[in-house]
């Protein structure tokens, strides 16, 4: 078994070095040669039902056999079974954070945020949790495309070099990633012909902030946020936690902040914007305006809080003349004395405060000023010392590709990772153009939209195959390395590619290098010489790899000071920032990009495609988001079918009610509704129907079901994609269907006043009675009653617990992720949800408090909360559920027979059935479920298992464990380092591990000196429920939120109402 | 045994003219004789509705309990219903049986033969449910029950409400059969004696123990009856106690309360009585026993019908009451819930069914109307696997707003429940067949004649 | 041909129950017994047949039970397997309560089924019908040949006396 | 009594008394009934002796040759699961050992030399969802005898064990008691 050898193989580069041939895709369609755990899901199976079977006698003693096949030679110091941990950086978006992959036998099963790295630090979002089932994913690319033919990569260079040698003018059309490798590799090989150019987009890049940066600051650099030093934070619509570049650090920074304990006073996030945004869930003011306003908001308090300042630059003063406090607020109707009340709060904080601007011109621009008025240059806003390299992209190059294109004069396109067929709006017209070029090479991991298009498809390495190196900011080094071998004989990556034809071609590639990895190497030596690195070559490399990266001393020390405020450009303000528009009429559509999806690319995810949104919590597919005030104007409510009309193209699209949307403003999310023929998406033909997650049926039982992918609105959107388009919305009158796993219906029950209030669940009080009494709004002590049972007590020296605090927690769910792929925790499928069957063991509650028009949100992580008086496990007739010595509510699946009885006296409702086999529904079982031309599509997918936890087959509850796997092997280490106690912090659940705003803490609760012991004794702490006597294991920390003074927000209320009914009046200008 | 007090009677409980012989000759008819077309037509039905259900689930076992409606939600669905509707169904026989013995009603003679043996059938019927609700059946049915095994060993947990019901329902089963078998042995005899095939005498000599009648038995058989109706009375008073104890024992707000055991057990003899009423109504046309059930017999359960019915109604009415008083802020939404929320309407079915159906026999007229009771009785039933729907549909609103759901049966959900009903009238004709219909000893010794001469061999000296 | 005993027939239950004391009155039967459709009560005490024993069969077998119940869950849950179940104590013994209850009646049950059958020597020492109207609508009383002082002239005299509307001396191989 | 004759029923008693008898002669006279009982209900597969592809003898190596366990089976104190060796640990050995007129050897060379790899059968193979962890084992100081019985004795390697989980928590138990380990009997510690 030479080759998984190979895969085995190297613990050090080295070794890596020598050219590993990749592992064959026949390793995993042959049982006989898996690796032990490779095939655990299928054993399971078998063994689960197998014993049932048996046991009732119909199976007799039948028993699978199964093989052990060792490696021919096992390398060094290389245990079956045992973890490998590699440092890395991720390449799943441009913020390129620092990982650390977990690895047993070769198979790279987790991502975890890497705590060193400086960016990052420590979380890791929801996408990159779930990259581990993109890289297993059964329809990854395995053999290059010519015209539709499967051929060899050496065929297919053959071909392609024919076309290279004629070409005169190609495009090179890229994601961004601030790759120094990458980019040198693609401007060597374009050298080669008279006109090559790059071309690098990302759907999602902040273009317009770079456009703002460079007309303010004549430079296209992006500052590095620290809103840690932060009182005072300005949201114009900007999303931030999930937009931004660097949003885990923004993230982390902003619960930093919110930490009570930590700081005398929480910052103040104040949120201007048309829908309610993951953001706004998370600020504690929201002032509701049209998506289209946002800007304007941002340029009266800049010109109130200019008036405040006083002296700013002249060029300054004139462009925000058009945009006096009065005026706007008669424009959008927002109450002045709000907009002066949060200027002089602005202002008062000056040095202190910044501004977050929506992806548009104006928007940046007016934050841009604020900052500058405010003088966040230089304090919260890094743009000299360690400025952010993310993203260098501009939405004009992409134009000028497509100019190009459509002039015809481009030979060759070479579209490498991103997928502009679907990523850009139809205006922008590039499928057309991309007709026009004489050939598309598309270098992908999927056949997308744009491998459609494209001639000759190349399928490229998923990324944790691939050596990469990336500079997210300045001095800030990530070196990722491999953790598998290429999964495929037939694939390569773009770097190896590039590399690989210019030497062809006879010209000289970047450092020289053949492949990727020489390439890395020679940028890590200019890394070491520009950090002036003492040390041989090797050394610095083996630290580097060791620490996935390298950032100098002095630079870490630089960061921690305050870098020099920039200039002011000479460029023209009035111009951009334009006049006062007239207060538009009608709806708007808002299109906006959610949280987990984002710009689509993880569609056949099922991990993505599962993940509730932060705000909606629906799943497979995007809504139509009406406040609710329009939808008693439109007469909808969640669950119709809604027409709407915008950018001359129409669509048909469920009705979502969202409380706290603007009423002219409805929301569709961008990413969804992709065409490409995947399994997840509106189906691959070549796999079993019931691995097509995302069909629904059609709700009259007639059985025809029809993909449930959202829809595409990207299509109409503008190229500043979330630029509100004018709209026309009207009801169908037919009904459609949504999934989401919280019921919609159920959001008037959640925001009336008063009601979740007296249950005392979810908590969230104001900063002011806070300060008067900090245990306001926690229930009062654990009521004394009579109980005819002593407490239990545990023999084992330690007892776990959490703490969760919900002021920290923003709902980003990367825990949820974290969560599903470290225990194994099945999809189930847009029916399965709706039916309210989702699997996911950690939810994060959402719940609105106050009116249904002005709704505040809290979220809440809900898990099993391992009750010392578990009633769960009471009513348990087969003592499957039971407590352990330390504390814990252990589930024994394989004696679980599934009465269900403990889910039902769950008051948590923490507790997950397995109504069928929910794994077979993504082929996991079935690694020999051969298609008609007898492959097996659904091979890999089975290695994306994680060999510590058992997998649950059907008829069986589970739950949250806290991790047991990760405790039970703390236990084992210490105790066999002759420790009596685990170490405070030495076990991290995978949910804390994740969480970019280390809002979850996890520890030994008997011992008071831990970190978790000190949360739980904190004055604000409480326990849901704790009235039922069922002693609850985690402590929760109540949302508080810094509002403004109140006198404002009710004039704002008030005045909001007023202008309303203005508009009821009037309701001509409803379709 | 009896005193002479005892034995006189308000009405005769055999009309017709019926003498002891008559007695034999009538009860055994049906086994004797080939089915009518009637007959037949019923159980070719009933049997089809069995084939169905047995269907439905193996295909609900093969594929997963994703089939029907429950999830994560409501995790107790129809499933449980009928469990607790067929237990409850099962109480009326052993009670007859049982307390009125106690209580020397020696009207239920006639019928206690028929009732014991539903009772037998619906706690059958009711026993399947409870395994096949579970995920892994056929896990299940190795690990409920404590014996030594190779797991550590590993037992089970008593505490657990499940847990007490495994024993609470299997002694139950196990005392009704062995009652309602013991209560057949002299008739066992009597089919024998009168047997004219050899297999049907080898069969019937088989299961009558060989009684001969002698009084020297007859001594110790009324001594053994006598003890059974004393240890059947509190079991079968315990046996929907325990089942109520699955709900009141757990925590939910709407199922954690005290007043669920009496209220059970009320609301079981309520639709016991029903199912019997529901049951006798067309045998008696159909096996041709006018004369030993009688319309005073029927008006005698309709009245006990009256009663159950208004106390399951005053209980509803007391624990609505209490929520809503108590101040317990949960219990009261529960119950607020239950009657205005989604599935408001199934409290009203269940409200109307079982509070108002049974006023109507207030009046002797409706009382001893042969159709109106049988429309009544049905009625009743509907509003008692109701009463359980409601009960077990609390389960979508608890604690955690975010994790309430809603419940839809889905069409193998109804397949299911009406192929139960299947399973059930195919026993009972079966038994109306082979086994003797009414208690011929019993009848025989409580016959208007016997008690005569009884009455006068002491007025003698 | 030996005789087995005498048979006398009453017509129904006041005739034997009236017959039974004027026997009673000439002398005493250890062994008599009556065949009867059904229970005729008083006729029991007519002919001072002792009551049963069963009662006490059954309560020993039902104490047991419930002593079994008590040591078999004691034993289970805190001596051989303890487990921690929703942190309450190994003995729990108020959530006992229903199986102790259960077990008692279970046992008691059986033992009532088999005591009864036991004392009555059924199945296994059941005797040859006599008349197979006994188990309809035919009373009678029987004297055993080996009673004492078993005389079939006087007995078959005596019956008639006392009432029976016919008397048969049954013989060994006649039905 | 003379009147005593049989009727029906009474061959019904006879017949379920001998019914009764027969079952309790098959358990106690058949052989280890119980564990037929086992091997069927509890998945036990005690005796389990499948053919190998490569008729390795652990009687030659570790009985009479006294190779110790540990030299083949490196790194089963460093991982939780069981290491079979590779080719390539053999071959230090069998470099130096002639292959001549020994085909089982010379197989042996060969699957090196082409690089297949042995096709084990699992012989000791507990259900997916226990948890057994050898390096905890070990450093407890279970010898390897304990679980997997005179392996140094037997030619072709059969499991001895029942392997059932009575068998593990009773080891467990007792091992407590004599306060030789403190080994739990919690469920988690082997099922999660």
């Amino acid at each position: 078994m030479s080759d998984t050898h190979a895969s085995h193989e190297w613990k050090s580069p080295e070794q890596r070095r020598g050219e590993v041939p990749a592992a064959s895709l026949n390793e995993f369609q042959n049982p006989a040669r898996l690796e032990e755990p490779s095939d655990s899901a299928r054993r399971d199976f078998l063994k689960i039902m197998g014993a049932g079977a048996a046991a009732v006698g119909f199976a007799g003693c039948a028993r699978p056999v199964e093989k052990i096949v060792p490696e021919v030679n096992r390398p060094e110091q290389f245990t079956p079974g045992s973890k490998v941990w590699y440092a890395s950086a991720c390449q799943g978006c441009a913020d390129a954070c620092g990982i650390v992959v977990k690895t047993i036998d070769a198979r790279p099963l987790k991502l975890e945020g890497r705590k060193a790295s400086l960016v990052g630090r420590g979380g890791l979002c929801s996408r990159a949790q779930a990259a581990t089932y993109d890289l297993y994913d059964p329809e990854r690319l395995q053999r290059p495309l010519v015209a539709g033919e499967a051929v060899s990569l050496k065929a297919f260079d053959e071909t392609l070099l024919v076309e290279l040698r004629q070409a005169r003018s190609v495009r090179w059309l890229r994601g961004a990633y601030p790759s120094e490798v990458k980019r040198r590799s693609v401007e060597a090989f374009l050298a080669t012909f008279q006109d090559g150019r790059e071309t690098v987009w990302d759907p999602i890049a902040p273009d317009a902030a770079l456009k703002v940066q460079e007309l303010l600051h004549g430079s296209r650099i992006l500052p590095r946020i620290r809103l840690d030093r932060a009182d005072r934070i300005l949201d114009l619509g900007s999303d931030f936690l999930n937009l931004y570049w660097g949003r885990l650090d923004l993230a982390r920074d902003l619960s930093h902040r919110r930490d009570l304990d930590a700081f005398p006073e929480p910052p103040r996030l104040t949120s201007v914007e048309g829908l309610l945004s993951h953001t706004g869930t998370n600020a504690d003011d929201r002032i509701q305006v049209r998506q289209s306003q946002v800007a304007d908001v941002g340029f009266a308090v800049a010109s109130e809080v200019a008036g405040i300042v006083g002296d700013s630059d002249p060029r300054i003063r004139s462009a925000l003349a058009p945009y006096s406090i009065g005026k706007v607020s008669a424009a959008t109707g927002i109450a002045p004395e709000v907009l002066k009340a949060l200027a002089v709060d602005l202002a008062k904080h000056r040095g202190k405060a910044v501004a977050l601007g929506a992806p548009t011109v104006r928007a940046q621009l007016a934050a841009g000023i604020l900052n500058i008025l405010l003088g966040a240059e230089g304090t919260v806003l890094d743009g000299t010392v360690s400025p952010s390299y993310q993203f260098e992209t501009g939405t004009e190059d992409i134009a000028a590709l497509v100019a190009d294109l459509d002039s015809g004069k481009v030979d060759i396109l070479f579209v490498d990772g991103v997928n502009p067929a679907y990523g850009l709006p139809e205006s922008a017209g590039f499928a057309k153009a991309a007709a026009k070029a004489k050939l598309v090479v598309s270098l992908a991991l999927h056949k997308d939209e744009t491998a459609e298009l494209a001639r000759m498809v190349l399928p490229t390495t998923h990324w944790l195959e691939d050596w990469n190196a990336a500079e997210p900011q300045k001095g800030v080094h990530q070196l990722a390395q491999p953790t598998i071998s290429p999964l495929y004989k037939e694939v390569r990556s773009s770097t190896d590619s590039l590399l690989a034809w210019t030497r062809v071609l006879g010209k000289p590639t970047p450092w020289n290098a053949a492949t990727a990895h020489d390439a890395v190497q020679g940028h890590w030596a200019d890394v070491q010489s520009g950090a002036a690195v003492a040390g041989t070559f090797e050394a610095f490399w083996e630290d580097s790899l060791r620490h996935g990266g390298h950032v100098s001393h002095a630079l870490r020390v630089a960061r921690e000071g305050a870098p020099a405020p920039r200039p002011l450009s000479g460029a023209d303000l009035v111009q951009a920032a334009g006049p006062l528009s007239p207060p538009p009429e009608g709806i708007e559509l808002a299109p906006y990009w959610p949280a987990g999806i984002r710009e689509g690319a993880q569609a056949n995810n099922p991990h993505i495609m599962e993940l509730p949104d932060p705000v909606t919590k629906q799943v497979w597919g995007n809504a139509v988001l009406v406040g609710p005030a329009r939808a008693a104007l439109l007469g909808v409510k969640t669950e119709d079918l809604v027409h709407v009309k915008a950018q001359g193209s129409e669509f048909d699209l469920v009705a979502l009610v969202v409380p706290g949307q603007h009423k002219d403003v409805v929301g569709v999310a961008l990413g969804y509704g992709r065409t490409a023929k995947l399994r997840l998406l509106d189906g691959n033909p070549e796999l079993p129907v019931w691995t097509r997650l995302a069909y629904a049926d059609d709700g009259k039982g007639s059985g025809t079901k029809t993909p449930a992918v959202g829809v595409d609105v990207l299509r109409i959107s503008k190229t500043e994609t979330v630029t509100p388009l004018a709209a026309e919305v009207s009801r169908t009158g037919r009904d459609g269907r949504l999934s989401a796993t919280q019921l919609q219906q159920d959001i008037a029950n959640q925001a009336k006043p008063g009601d979740g209030e007296w249950r005392q669940i979810a908590i969230q009080v104001n900063w002011e009675e806070y300060e008067k009494d900090r245990k306001v709004g926690t229930p009062e002590e654990e009521s004394k009653l009579f109980t005819v049972w002593g407490d239990p007590v545990y023999k084992s020296p330690q007892q776990w617990g959490m703490a969760i605090d919900m002021n920290r927690c923003n709902g980003c769910s990367a825990c949820v992720v974290g969560c599903s792929v470290e225990n194994n925790v099945p999809m189930v499928g847009f029916e399965e949800v709706r039916r309210g069957r989702e699997m996911h063991w950690l939810r994060i509650d959402r719940y609105f408090h106050g009116e249904l028009e002005e709704p505040q949100v809290t979220h809440q992580i809900m898990v099993c909360q391992q009750c010392d008086n578990a009633p769960c496990e009471t009513v348990c007739p087969v003592l499957a559920t039971t407590h352990s010595d330390d504390g814990l509510n252990q589930m024994t699946y394989n004696r679980c027979i599934g009465t269900r009885y403990c889910a039902n006296n769950c008051p948590y409702k923490v507790r997950r059935f397995n109504w069928t086999n929910n794994w077979k529904a993504q082929g996991m079982f079935d690694l020999y479920e051969k298609t008609d031309d007898g492959r097996t599509p659904n091979a890999p997918l089975a290695m994306a298992f994680n060999p510590e936890v058992t997998v649950r087959s059907r008829g069986v509850m589970e739950k949250c464990t806290f991790c047991v796997q990760r405790v039970q092997n703390a236990r084992y280490e210490s105790k066999e380092l002759g420790l009596e106690k685990v170490p405070d912090g030495e076990i991290q659940t995978a949910c804390q591990q994740s969480c970019p705003a280390e809002a979850i803490v996890f520890g030994d609760i008997k011992d008071p000196t831990t970190k978790v012991s000190r949360l739980i004794r904190s004055e604000r702490g409480y326990k849901v429920l704790d009235w039922l006597q069922v002693k609850p294991n985690v402590t929760y920390l109540p949302r508080v939120r810094h509002t403004a003074d109140r006198k404002a927000v009710s004039a704002a209320v008030a005045a909001k109402k007023q202008h309303e009914d203005g508009a009821h009046e009037a309701p001509g200008a409803e379709p | 045994m009896s005193t002479p007090e005892t034995l006189r009677q308000r009405r005769p409980l055999v009309t017709g003219g019926k003498t002891v012989h008559d007695v034999s000759l009538d009860v055994c008819a049906p086994a004797e004789r080939w089915g009518s077309r009637g007959y037949w037509l019923g159980f070719s039905t009933s049997q089809t509705a069995l084939f169905i259900y047995l269907c439905a689930w193996l295909l609900v076992q093969t594929i997963g309990l994703k089939l029907v409606g429950i999830n994560n939600r409501m995790d107790w669905g129809s499933f449980i219903v009928n469990f607790v509707f067929w237990v409850g169904i099962g109480h009326a026989g052993t009670l007859i049986s049982a307390i009125l013995f106690l209580f020397r009603q020696n009207w239920r003679t006639s019928i206690n033969r028929a009732a014991e043996a539903m009772t037998v059938f619906a706690v059958s019927c009711a026993g399947v449910f409870p395994m096949l609700h579970t995920g892994r059946p056929w896990l299940a049915i190795l690990f409920v029950f404590p014996y030594p095994n190779f797991r550590g060993p590993l037992w089970t947990n008593f505490r657990s409400p499940l847990e007490w019901d495994v024993f609470a329902v299997s002694t139950y089963a196990t005392v009704s059969v062995l009652f309602w078998y013991m209560g057949m042995i002299p008739d066992l005899a009597t089919l024998r004696d009168r047997a004219k095939h050899p297999i049907r005498k080898y069969l019937y000599g088989l299961f009558s123990m060989g009684w001969r009648g002698s009084m020297r038995h007859w001594v110790h058989y009324e001594t053994a009856y006598m003890i059974f109706a004393a240890l059947a009375t509190p079991l079968v008073l315990s046996v929907h106690t325990i089942v109520s104890f699955d709900f009141a024992v757990s925590i939910l707000p709407g199922w954690h309360t005290t007043i669920f055991p009496p209220y059970f057990v009320a609301g079981a003899i309520f639709s016991g009585f029903a199912m019997v009423v529901t049951l006798l109504v067309p045998a008696r046309k159909l096996f041709h026993l006018e004369d030993y059930i009688t319309i005073d017999h029927l008006e005698v359960m309709n009245k006990i019908i009256l009663l159950t019915g208004s106390l399951v109604g005053f209980s509803y009415i007391t624990e609505f009451f209490i929520a809503v008083y108590s101040g317990a802020p949960f219990e009261k939404f529960a119950f607020l819930n239950r009657a205005f929320g989604p599935f408001g309407w199934a409290y009203w079915i269940m409200m109307s069914c079982n509070l108002i159906t049974p006023q109507f026999f207030w009046f002797k007229k409706i009382r001893r109307s042969i159709p109106l009771m049988f429309l009544l009785s049905i009625f009743v039933n509907i509003g008692m696997w109701f009463e359980r729907y409601v009960i077990v549909v609390t389960l979508t609103r608890a604690f955690v707003m975010p994790q309430w759901g809603t419940y839809v049966m889905t069409f193998w959900d109804a397949v299911i429940l009406l192929g139960s009903f299947g399973q059930f009238m195919t026993l009972f004709l079966l038994f109306c067949r082979v086994l003797p219909v009414c208690n011929m000893s019993e009848i025989k010794a409580f016959h208007p004649d016997t008690l005569r001469q009884i009455r006068e061999s002491h007025d003698h000296e | 041909m030996s005789e087995q005993g005498i048979l006398g027939y009453f017509d129904g239950p006041k005739a034997i129950i009236l017959g039974a004391k004027r026997l009673r009155k000439t002398r005493e039967f250890k062994k008599w017994d009556a065949f009867t459709p059904f229970a005729v009560h008083t006729l029991d005490e007519a002919m001072e047949i002792p009551k049963s024993h069963l009662p006490w069969i059954v309560l020993a077998s039902g104490l047991s039970g419930l002593a079994f119940a008590i040591w078999f869950l004691a034993w289970t849950s805190a001596v051989n397997f303890p487990i921690w179940v929703g942190g309450k104590p190994m003995l729990s013994w108020p959530a006992w309560v229903p199986i102790f209850f259960e077990l008692t009646v279970l046992f008691s049950a059986w033992a009532n089924l088999l005591g009864m059958l036991g004392l009555c020597g059924l199945p296994f020492r059941a005797k040859k019908p006599l008349d197979l109207r006994f188990t309809d609508d035919k009373f009678a009383l029987w004297i055993p040949s080996d009673e004492p002082g078993y005389d079939a002239a006087t007995l078959e005299a005596a019956l008639r006396g006392a009432g029976a509307s016919d008397v048969r001396v049954v013989r060994e191989g006649d039905a | 009594m003379p009147l005593e004759k049989r009727s029906p029923s009474t061959l019904a008693g006879v017949l379920a008394l001998a019914a009764v008898f027969v079952l309790a002669a098959y358990i106690v006279v058949v052989p280890d009934a119980w564990h037929r009982a086992t091997n069927l209900f509890y998945y036990a597969n005690q005796g389990y002796q499948p053919a190998q592809p490569l008729d390795y003898n652990h009687h030659l190596h570790a009985g009479i040759r006294k190779i110790p366990c540990l030299y083949c089976h490196a790194g089963i104190d460093r991982g939780a699961k069981g290491v079979v060796p590779s080719l390539s640990v053999c071959m230090n050995c069998h470099m130096a050992i002639p292959t001549k007129d020994r085909p089982k050897l010379e197989q042996l060379v060969s699957w090196y030399k082409t690089g297949t790899p042995v096709e084990w059968t699992k012989v000791h193979d507990l259900p997916d969802f226990v948890r057994f962890n050898h390096r905890q084992h070990l450093a407890a100081g279970v010898v390897c005898q304990t679980c997997h019985g005179p392996i140094q004795d037997m030619n072709v390697v059969q499991q001895w064990a029942p392997l059932t989980m009575g068998w593990c928590v009773n080891c467990h138990r007792d091992s407590t008691a004599t306060g030789r380990h403190n080994a739990p009997t919690t469920c988690q510690t082997c099922h999660y």
